[in-house]
Formats: C-alpha cells, sequence, structure tokens
C-alpha cells in the first residue's frame, strides 16, 4: 500500500498529463474536422489519413516559434499566466471519476475541489491579458472577469441543487446514485425537481461561459479585440492558453456527464465502465463544438443580462423548488 | 414576467432550430472540391492571359502586327513589332511580347483585334518568384505549340 | 528598448486611443479606425481611409473611356456590374447611344445576380464580425453558383468588366439562362434556412435590435444611400427614382424598414436578395431577342463637351459618375461617387456613446468596401 | 412633375441675380485657346433635361453664394451626394461642383462655383451638411481647394505627409 500508493498517483499524472495533452490536440481536430463539416467543408486531409496528424504538425509549429515577451509588459506575470490555466486545469483530474475504480483520488469534498481549482482559471486569463500591455488584452481581461464573475453564481447555485439532491460532495457516490439506467439519471429525476432538465441546460451553458467558448467567447473576440487576452502570445506560449481551453471544457463536459448524466453508469444499466463515461462527456464536448459553429457571439451586455436576469432567478427557483421537494417528504 | 418568460423560451426555440440546421448540414456530404487533387474544368469564356491564335492554313499567326491591341491595352502591357515579308500581302509580327505582370485581363485588346488573332488561355495555376517569368514571348509561344 | 510611459499612451480625462485597424478583422480590408474610448465605450470614433487609395479618377484622365473600362470593375470589387454600369451609362448617355432593348436586359440579370452575390459576401463577413462562422460557408456556397454562372458569360469571377458601351461584351447562351433559373429556384429555399438559422435567430436579434440607429435625416445630411437609408424608413432606391436601363420593366418592391437600427438594415439586405431574385426571373423569362450591341459602335469612344452624370444602384447604394468631357477620346474629369464614403461618413457621429462590440456591429451592418472608400 | 423644381429654381436664380462682381476669369492668357465647354457661358440657373445630362437642376452661384444654395436646399429636404471641383487651366479658374439629391423625390441639383485657380478658396458647407465635410477634404486634398472655415483640412485619401495635389492638370507626378 505505501510503496504502490505514490507510484499510482504518478501513474495518474501521467496518465491524466497524457490525456489532456492527446485530448487538447484531438479535440483541435475533432473541432476542425467538425466545424469543416458543419460548413459543408472536408476540414483537414492532408496531414496523414483523415488529416489525423495535422494536430502534430500544428504542435511542431507551436513549439518551434519564438516566444515574444512584448517591451513594457510584466515579464514575470506575462510567463507564469499560461501555467496559471493549466495548472489547475490538471489538478481537477484529480478527482473526476471516468469509472468506478479509475480515478486518481476518490475525494469526499471532490466536487468543492474541482470548482475551488477550476475559478483559477480567470485569474489566469485577467494576468495574462493585463501583463501583456496591449490594449485589447486589458479590455479582453476585464471582460473574462466580469463574465466568469457573472457565471461563476448560477453555476454554483445548479451545484447546490444538485448537493442537495445527491446529499454528497463525494463524485463516485454521485455517480452510484444514478447507476440503475437513464431514469435514474439526475437529469431525468423530475421527482426531486421537476425544473432538472432545466438545471442542466442551465449548468451547461454556465459551463461554456466559464470555459469562454462560443457564444459567450467574449474574451477572445477576434473580431473586436483580435486575439483578446491571448494577443501578445506568441508559439507556446498561446499554445498553453489553448489546451488550458480545452482542458477545461473537458472537465466542465466531464462534470456534466458526472453529474448529471450517470457517469460510468450505462443508460439501461448493464455494462457500466469507462466507455460510457467517454461516450457521454465526448456527446457533450462535440455539443459544444456543435452550438460554436451555429451560433453568432453575444453582446456583452446581453451576456451578463442573460446571467443576472435570466438564468440566477431560474437557477434560484430550482433550487427552492428542490429545496421543497426534498423537504415536504420528509415532514410526514 | 410574463413576456421574459414567452421571450426566454422562444428564444431558446430559435436555438434550437439552429442547431437542428446545422446538424442537418452536418451529416451532407461537404461542396468543396479539393484542388490539387480534383479541378474544376474551364469555362469556355475563362480569361487566361492572351496568345496568339494560329492561322490553320499557313501554321503561323494570324496577326497582322497592326498594333490596335498595343493601342486599346489599358495598361501598355502588349508590345507588337512587324515587318513587311516579300512576297505576302500583309505585315507579319517580328515580335509580339506580352507583360502580364501588368495585364488586368481586361480582354481591349482580343475584341479590338481585326483578324481575331488573339485569344485567352485557359492557364490560371501561374506561380513564381520572379517577374521576369511573366514577360511572355508569344511568338515563341506560338511557335512552341507548333511542335 | 524605450517604451513610452503610460500616461503617453492614455489620453486625456481617462479615456484611451485605441486604433482599430489598418489590418484588424472587424474592418474588412485596410481602414482604420482611431477611437477614443472610454472603457468599452466609444467618445469619439474617427475613420482615417485612404490605404489603398489608387486614384482611379486621375487615372481616368489619362486613358481612353475604353480603356478606362477596367478600371471601373475594380473599385468596388463586390458589386462591379453596377460599376460598369454607371460608366458605360454616362458615356451613352452623353454621346445618346441607344442600348439595344436585349442588351438592357441581359446588363439588369447580370447586375442583379452580382447584387445577390455582393449581399451574400456581406452576410457572411457580417456573420463573422458578430462571430458566426458556418453562414459565411453557406453564403459562399451559394455564391460560388453565381460566379460560376458569371463566369461562364463573362469569363472572369470578379472583376468582369462585362459591359460596354452600347451593350455587353458576349451574348448569354442557354446555358447561363438555365442555369439562372436554377440558381433562383435553388435560392429560394436557401433564403428559409438563412432565415431560420440567422435571422430569427435570438442572439443575432440580442444583438442588432435597437444598437447602432442612424436617422433618415442623418442619412440625408450625410449622403447615405442604398440599405443604410432604406433601412431608415426611406424607400429611396435608384433603380426606382431615377430608373436607369430596363428596370422600369419589372415588378419588384423596395424593401424598407423604419427601425432604422442594424437590425433594419440587415433585414433590408436579406430582403433585397429575395427582389432581386425577383426581378432576374422576370428578367429571363421576357429576354427580347436582337443584338447584343448597339450596331456601328465605333473604335474609340469620343463624348461630346459639356458634363454628365449618371447613378446606378450598387449594392451598397447609390454608386455615380460624373463626366466633364471636353469632346476627345480622353475625359477631361471623371468623378466617381462611392456609396461606401459616405456612408463610412456618418460613423463618427452614429457611433458616439456605443460600446465597441455594438459599434463594430454598425460597421459591419454599413457594408464597407475598402477601395470604394478610397478609390 | 415641375412645380416643385421650378419654384427651386426661381429661387436659386435669386442666388445668381445680384452677380456681385463676377469671379474675375481676367488673368485667363487670351492666347490661349479656350476648350469648348468653358468657352460658352452656361446661364446661370437652367433646368435642364434629365435623359440627357443625368441632373434636372443646374446652378451656377457666386461664390460666396454656395453656402446659402446649401441652405436652401437643405430647408427643401435635399441630401449632400458629392463635392468635388474642375480643373479649368485654360480659363484659369477652379470649379466647385456640389451634387445635391432628394431622398424622397426623384431631383437631382447641380450648384456650381468658380473661382479662381490661383486662389481657390470658398466657403464650406460642411457645417450645414456634415456629409460635406469629407467630399471637402477628398477636394482639398486633390486640386487644393481651401475650404474656408473646414474642421480638418489634412491630407484624406492622400499620404498624411502629402503636399501635392494630382487632379490639378499642372500636376506632374515624380518621375
Amino acid at each position: 500500500m505505501t510503496i504502490i500508493e505514490p507510484i499510482r498517483i504518478l501513474l495518474y499524472v501521467v496518465g491524466a498529463l497524457a490525456f489532456v495533452g492527446v485530448n487538447a490536440a484531438y479535440l483541435v481536430w475533432l473541432e476542425r474536422k467538425a466545424a469543416g463539416r458543419f460548413q459543408r467543408r472536408a476540414g483537414p486531409t492532408e496531414v496523414g489519413p483523415a488529416g489525423l496528424l495535422q494536430p502534430v504538425a500544428d504542435a511542431i509549429k507551436l513549439m518551434t516559434k519564438q516566444l515574444i515577451v512584448p517591451p513594457g509588459s510584466d515579464e514575470l506575470l506575462f510567463r507564469v499566466a499560461p501555467v496559471m490555466v493549466m495548472a489547475p486545469a490538471m489538478m481537477c483530474f484529480a478527482t473526476i471519476p471516468f469509472a468506478d475504480s479509475i480515478a486518481a483520488r476518490n475525494i469526499d469534498v471532490g466536487l468543492l475541489m474541482i470548482f475551488a481549482f477550476g475559478s483559477i482559471n480567470v485569474m489566469a486569463v485577467m494576468l495574462g491579458g493585463w501583463s501583456s500591455r496591449n490594449k485589447y488584452a486589458i479590455i479582453s481581461a476585464a471582460r473574462v472577469v466580469s463574465q466568469n464573475v457573472a457565471y461563476e453564481i448560477p453555476m454554483l447555485l445548479t451545484i447546490i441543487t444538485m448537493l442537495m439532491v445527491a446529499g454528497t460532495m463525494n463524485l463516485h457516490e454521485i455517480v452510484r446514485q444514478q447507476e440503475a439506467g437513464f431514469w435514474a439519471w439526475n437529469v431525468f429525476r423530475l421527482a426531486s425537481n421537476p425544473l432538472m432538465p432545466v438545471t442542466f441546460i442551465i449548468f451547461f451553458i454556465c459551463m461554456l461561459a466559464e470555459t469562454n467558448r462560443a457564444p459567450f467567447d467574449m474574451a477572445e473576440a477576434e473580431s473586436e479585440l483580435v486575439a483578446g487576452a491571448y494577443t501578445e502570445y506568441s508559439g507556446m506560449g498561446f499554445g498553453v492558453f489553448f489546451m488550458g481551453e480545452y482542458a477545461n471544457i473537458v472537465i466542465g463536459c466531464a462534470i456534466a456527464t458526472a453529474l448529471f448524466l450517470g457517469g460510468w453508469g450505462s443508460p439501461v444499466g448493464a455494462l457500466p465502465g469507462v466507455w460510457w463515461f467517454l461516450a457521454k462527456m465526448y456527446f457533450l464536448i462535440f455539443s459544444v463544438i456543435w452550438i460554436r459553429w451555429t451560433f453568432p457571439r453575444t453582446q456583452f451586455y446581453g451576456l451578463l443580462n442573460l446571467s443576472w436576469k435570466i438564468l440566477i432567478p431560474v437557477s434560484l427557483t430550482t433550487l427552492v423548488l428542490t429545496s421543497i421537494a426534498i423537504k415536504i417528504p420528509r415532514m410526514f | 414576467m410574463k413576456n421574459l418568460i414567452k421571450d426566454s423560451v422562444s428564444g431558446f426555440k430559435t436555438l434550437v432550430v439552429g442547431m437542428r440546421l446545422t446538424i442537418d448540414q452536418f451529416f451532407r456530404r461537404p461542396v468543396t472540391v479539393h484542388y490539387p487533387r480534383e479541378a474544376l474544368k474551364m469555362p469556355e469564356r475563362y480569361r487566361g492571359h492572351i496568345e496568339l491564335v494560329r492561322d490553320p492554313e499557313t501554321g503561323n499567326s494570324l496577326c497582322i502586327a497592326c498594333k490596335s491591341c498595343e493601342k486599346a491595352c489599358p495598361s501598355d502591357c502588349i508590345f507588337v513589332e512587324g515587318i513587311k515579308r516579300e512576297g505576302e500581302k500583309r505585315k507579319s509580327p517580328t515580335e509580339f511580347s506580352l507583360d502580364f505582370t501588368k495585364c488586368s485581363l481586361c480582354g481591349s485588346c482580343v475584341e479590338v483585334c481585326p483578324t481575331d488573332a488573339l485569344r485567352f488561355t485557359k492557364e490560371y495555376n501561374l506561380a513564381s518568384t520572379e517577374r521576369s517569368a511573366y514577360l511572355y514571348d508569344l511568338l515563341r509561344r506560338l511557335e512552341g505549340q507548333k511542335k | 528598448m524605450s517604451v513610452p510611459p503610460l500616461e503617453l499612451i492614455k489620453g486625456p480625462d481617462e479615456t484611451f486611443i485605441l486604433n482599430l485597424g489598418p489590418q484588424h478583422p472587424a474592418t474588412h480590408g485596410v481602414l482604420r479606425i482611431k477611437l477614443t474610448m472610454d472603457g468599452e465605450y466609444v467618445t469619439r470614433a474617427e475613420p482615417v481611409p485612404g490605404y489603398i487609395h489608387r486614384m482611379h479618377e486621375k487615372m481616368g484622365e489619362n486613358r481612353t473611356w475604353n480603356q478606362f473600362l477596367p478600371n471601373t470593375s475594380r473599385i468596388d470589387y463586390l458589386s462591379a456590374m453596377a460599376y460598369t454600369h454607371a460608366f458605360v451609362g454616362v458615356a451613352e448617355r452623353a454621346a445618346g447611344i441607344e442600348v439595344p432593348p436585349r442588351a438592357e436586359y441581359i446588363r439588369v440579370i447580370t447586375s442583379e445576380l452580382n447584387r445577390i452575390s455582393s449581399h451574400l459576401v456581406w452576410f457572411g463577413a457580417f456573420l463573422l464580425d458578430l462571430g458566426g462562422f458556418t453562414p459565411l460557408l453557406y453564403a459562399f456556397d451559394d455564391r460560388e453558383k453565381i460566379l460560376d454562372l458569371l463566369e461562364g458569360i463573362t469569363g472572369s469571377r470578379l472583376t468582369y468588366c462585362y459591359y460596354r458601351f452600347g451593350g455587353v461584351c458576349n451574348d448569354v447562351d442557354d446555358a447561363f439562362l438555365r442555369g439562372t433559373k436554377e440558381f433562383v429556384a435553388h435560392m429560394r429555399p436557401r433564403m428559409k434556412l438563412y432565415r431560420d438559422l440567422v435571422t430569427d435567430n435570438i442572439i443575432l436579434r440580442k444583438r442588432l435590435t435597437d444598437i447602432g440607429h442612424i436617422s433618415a435625416d442623418m442619412c440625408r445630411r450625410y449622403g447615405a444611400t442604398g440599405p443604410v437609408i432604406r433601412g431608415a424608413g426611406v424607400a429611396y432606391d435608384t433603380r426606382k427614382v431615377e430608373p436607369y436601363s430596363a428596370y422600369r420593366e419589372f415588378d419588384f418592391d423596395i424593401p424598407v424598414f423604419p427601425e432604422a437600427d442594424s437590425m433594419a438594415r440587415y433585414l433590408v439586405r436579406m430582403e433585397e436578395i429575395v427582389q432581386s431574385l425577383r426581378i432576374i426571373e422576370q428578367a429571363v423569362d421576357r429576354l427580347p431577342d436582337g443584338p447584343f450591341i448597339a450596331p456601328k459602335m465605333p473604335k474609340v469612344m469620343k463624348v461630346p463637351p459639356g458634363d454628365y452624370f449618371y447613378a446606378t444602384e450598387a449594392a451598397r447604394g447609390r454608386f455615380a459618375v460624373r463626366a466633364v468631357s471636353d469632346g476627345k477620346e480622353i475625359p477631361y474629369r471623371l468623378k466617381l461617387r462611392a456609396p461606401s464614403f459616405s456612408n463610412l461618413s456618418l460613423f463618427e457621429e452614429a457611433s458616439r456613446g456605443m460600446m465597441l462590440p455594438d459599434a463594430l456591429a454598425m460597421l459591419g451592418s454599413l457594408d464597407l468596401v475598402i477601395p470604394d472608400i478610397d478609390r | 412633375m415641375n412645380g416643385f423644381i421650378q419654384a427651386l429654381a426661381d429661387e436659386m436664380s435669386r442666388l445668381c441675380q445680384p452677380a456681385p462682381a463676377t469671379p474675375p476669369p481676367a488673368d485667363a492668357p487670351a492666347g490661349e485657346t479656350p476648350s469648348a465647354a468653358a468657352a460658352e457661358p452656361p446661364p446661370p440657373c437652367q433646368i435642364t433635361d434629365y435623359g440627357k445630362r443625368g441632373f434636372h437642376l443646374d446652378v451656377t452661384v457666386p461664390p460666396d453664394r454656395v453656402v446659402d444654395a446649401a441652405h436652401i436646399l437643405d430647408a427643401r429636404g435635399f441630401g449632400i451626394d458629392c463635392v468635388t471641383g474642375v480643373d479649368w487651366i485654360a480659363s484659369g479658374q477652379m470649379e466647385v461642383v456640389y451634387d445635391y439629391f432628394h431622398p424622397t423625390a426623384p431631383w437631382r441639383v447641380v450648384v456650381r462655383a468658380r473661382i479662381p485657380r490661383d486662389r481657390a478658396e470658398i466657403q464650406t458647407v460642411s457645417h450645414v451638411f456634415p456629409g460635406a465635410n469629407w467630399h471637402e477634404r477628398e477636394t482639398h486634398d486633390f486640386f487644393d481647394i481651401r475650404f474656408i472655415g473646414h474642421p480638418d483640412l489634412s491630407p484624406f485619401l492622400l499620404p498624411e505627409d502629402s503636399d501635392f495635389h494630382p487632379l490639378r492638370k499642372d500636376f506632374t507626378p515624380l518621375p
């Protein structure tokens, strides 16, 4: 036990790194391929079969580029910011339950840990934008902060709802409650809250906003802010931000899978396993891509209006409804 | 309040409609052509750079070196020189060069030609790192085609 | 390396200067806008055009009437037909050349096809400004069909140079007419796709409604025309008020939306595509026989002395040529009145106090083509 | 149809009437062959044939009355179309041309004024029609016509440091 444990953790760290790296690379490929198909194009085809080696070529290109630090920028923060996006994202993988037996650590406050680390992302992007000494980047940094603050609230409200339903912060435990089949999934648990699908949608929207994905990509908004906070980053500096962004999407979709879609449980109750988890997670990721290539970007105050005027009241409503639904049966 | 809910619901519906449309396109065949592997046929009237037309009987150019094209050209990219050879009724060109770097493919030269001695080629994939690659000697080009 | 202190970058009273362009994704070319910003609010926007100024007007004074023809396609490369039309029109009006009806019909068909293709590019590019990527490719797919059609008869895909004094340079063939009819049939359902995917989309509506008001009076004072003035509720369309060519003979409506916001301008253009389809359909059905160019046109055009004016409705608004002739082969003076120029000039007044993304959405809704401004 | 344009023509011709010491074309060299268009002095205010010329009313006003003309047209709901110049080098004059359009009626009015070529100055109309601002700036670029009272006459389409005026007929480009 004492010898095995550090090795096991190490293996998981390496595994998580590899998983994030491969995911970031191949989600780019998937994104480009899917974007192509959504737009009636073929997407990447030239590098390797069906363009499968394209991410490798991209990575080599990014790595060979010079890292430029703009004069007058805060060099330390400028260099640290990409790391600050990547590292917390890696931490979050520690507790994600890919299957009953596949998880680095089964932590009792797993959910809390993920959100604690997840919120560091904001600061990293903000510091990256601020330290770049670029006006576009600074505007973007300001946007990122207000956007993330606004969306953290409805997201956590939905999480509280889920905690009340599940009664635990342990992700394994939450998944195990839903193992019976798709009718037991939290998203369909109408008995404890008739607005459960709405809660799921709110969570999903907030997840999009938190990860700065279209239609909420105010931070990058290339037609307004060139590349937003990443304007001055070159080569792998940008690459790490990029990987961090995709890692955050993977985490967001993984949490959504575990919380709402029954994690590794199969929809019919038989044959649970990691493949179900991955299938559900990648379906959500595909939806994220699908949404990006369908909608235009929202306006900034429209985004905040959506959060403060629609999402927060509705998530509060679901919270109240859930607490009523939980409390009332216990009164009798 | 009621309006807000109504707007939210109908707005959400438009989003769903949009997503349905894009996924519908997702499963259709791409419309693009993979250019270097397959290429479209150039239409009959495609305007590439000009070339001289050969007289089917003599095998020489139809050009009579009247310099109409040279005069008509808005960008001064055609240079014609001709002499009257013995035993021939009309002049024939000794030099016919085209500076394709200046040409705007307007077709004035082709239209103005009294003997229809000029026509457009269908060449579109020209690339070079040197300007001199586009100084065409059209007479030599015609000679080259003969062989 | 010396870096200016931050105070120099910052303007007085907490504003700062943001140089948008000359290379910026939202300016569609090399337009530079000097924005004085207060946070994300624009307090003053000063467009600085001229980065691709080519002095077409001077070129016009240096070449014959015929030789200037290719230039006209290169002012606004997206609606080249209307520009060539204005130029040949001014010479025809001056010299009193009677254009055969078939040629007029062909001009109408090609001009309207060109208008649709131009609006499709605008549609796609505008959606790019708003962060929607996919509609661009759908629009380009449709536009490709138009370009193929026009390439078939003109030999060129963008800078057509198809019209000649007294007519057009090539007759249309059956393949073109058939293809045009097919295109009309293809385009109508596509308009429904655009409506469902884009126009009705709540995100787009929220972004454009009540954004970027340009009132009818502002249009008048600035000389803004085209979809900008029609989006302000004024049914001003050169095709109707000063009917040129054969436009008198077709039944079509001028779409007008009185809201005067970006959405109104968007809707005007989308509706214009539908109306152009109507015109094309009628023109193809009723295409008269006859010559496609006036007989006995002189090789070198000469225009009697005097000054003349001819306006056409290009995709962006009214394009007009004022030609002053002294009777020689070379025009004495050519003034090209470009619609984008006037349409952009109101940006400074209209964008005051807007947020940056809104200002850019409005800029996109003006549908600028930078070579048109810079000429 | 012609009632409106006739009334406008009457009002405009009142502008042309006083003709206070019409621009002195005295310095035009006598020996020079005047070009055809410049030779015949057109009547100051005439209703033109649209089909032949492309506009309905052609008004030549003294240079100090262009602002008045702009005010009249503004009051009648006209909009500015463009402002440009024509260099009549043979008669030593510079012509400033204002094109006006009417957004709700098919009228098109041309207002011209001739100013001496070597002292090309004219009042700006940019405070009446803000759209004239850019057109006047462009005309200043190309013709070196100074618009008095214009807020900013720095080079517009030409490079910021340019001091040449390419549309003047005596302009010679650098080799």
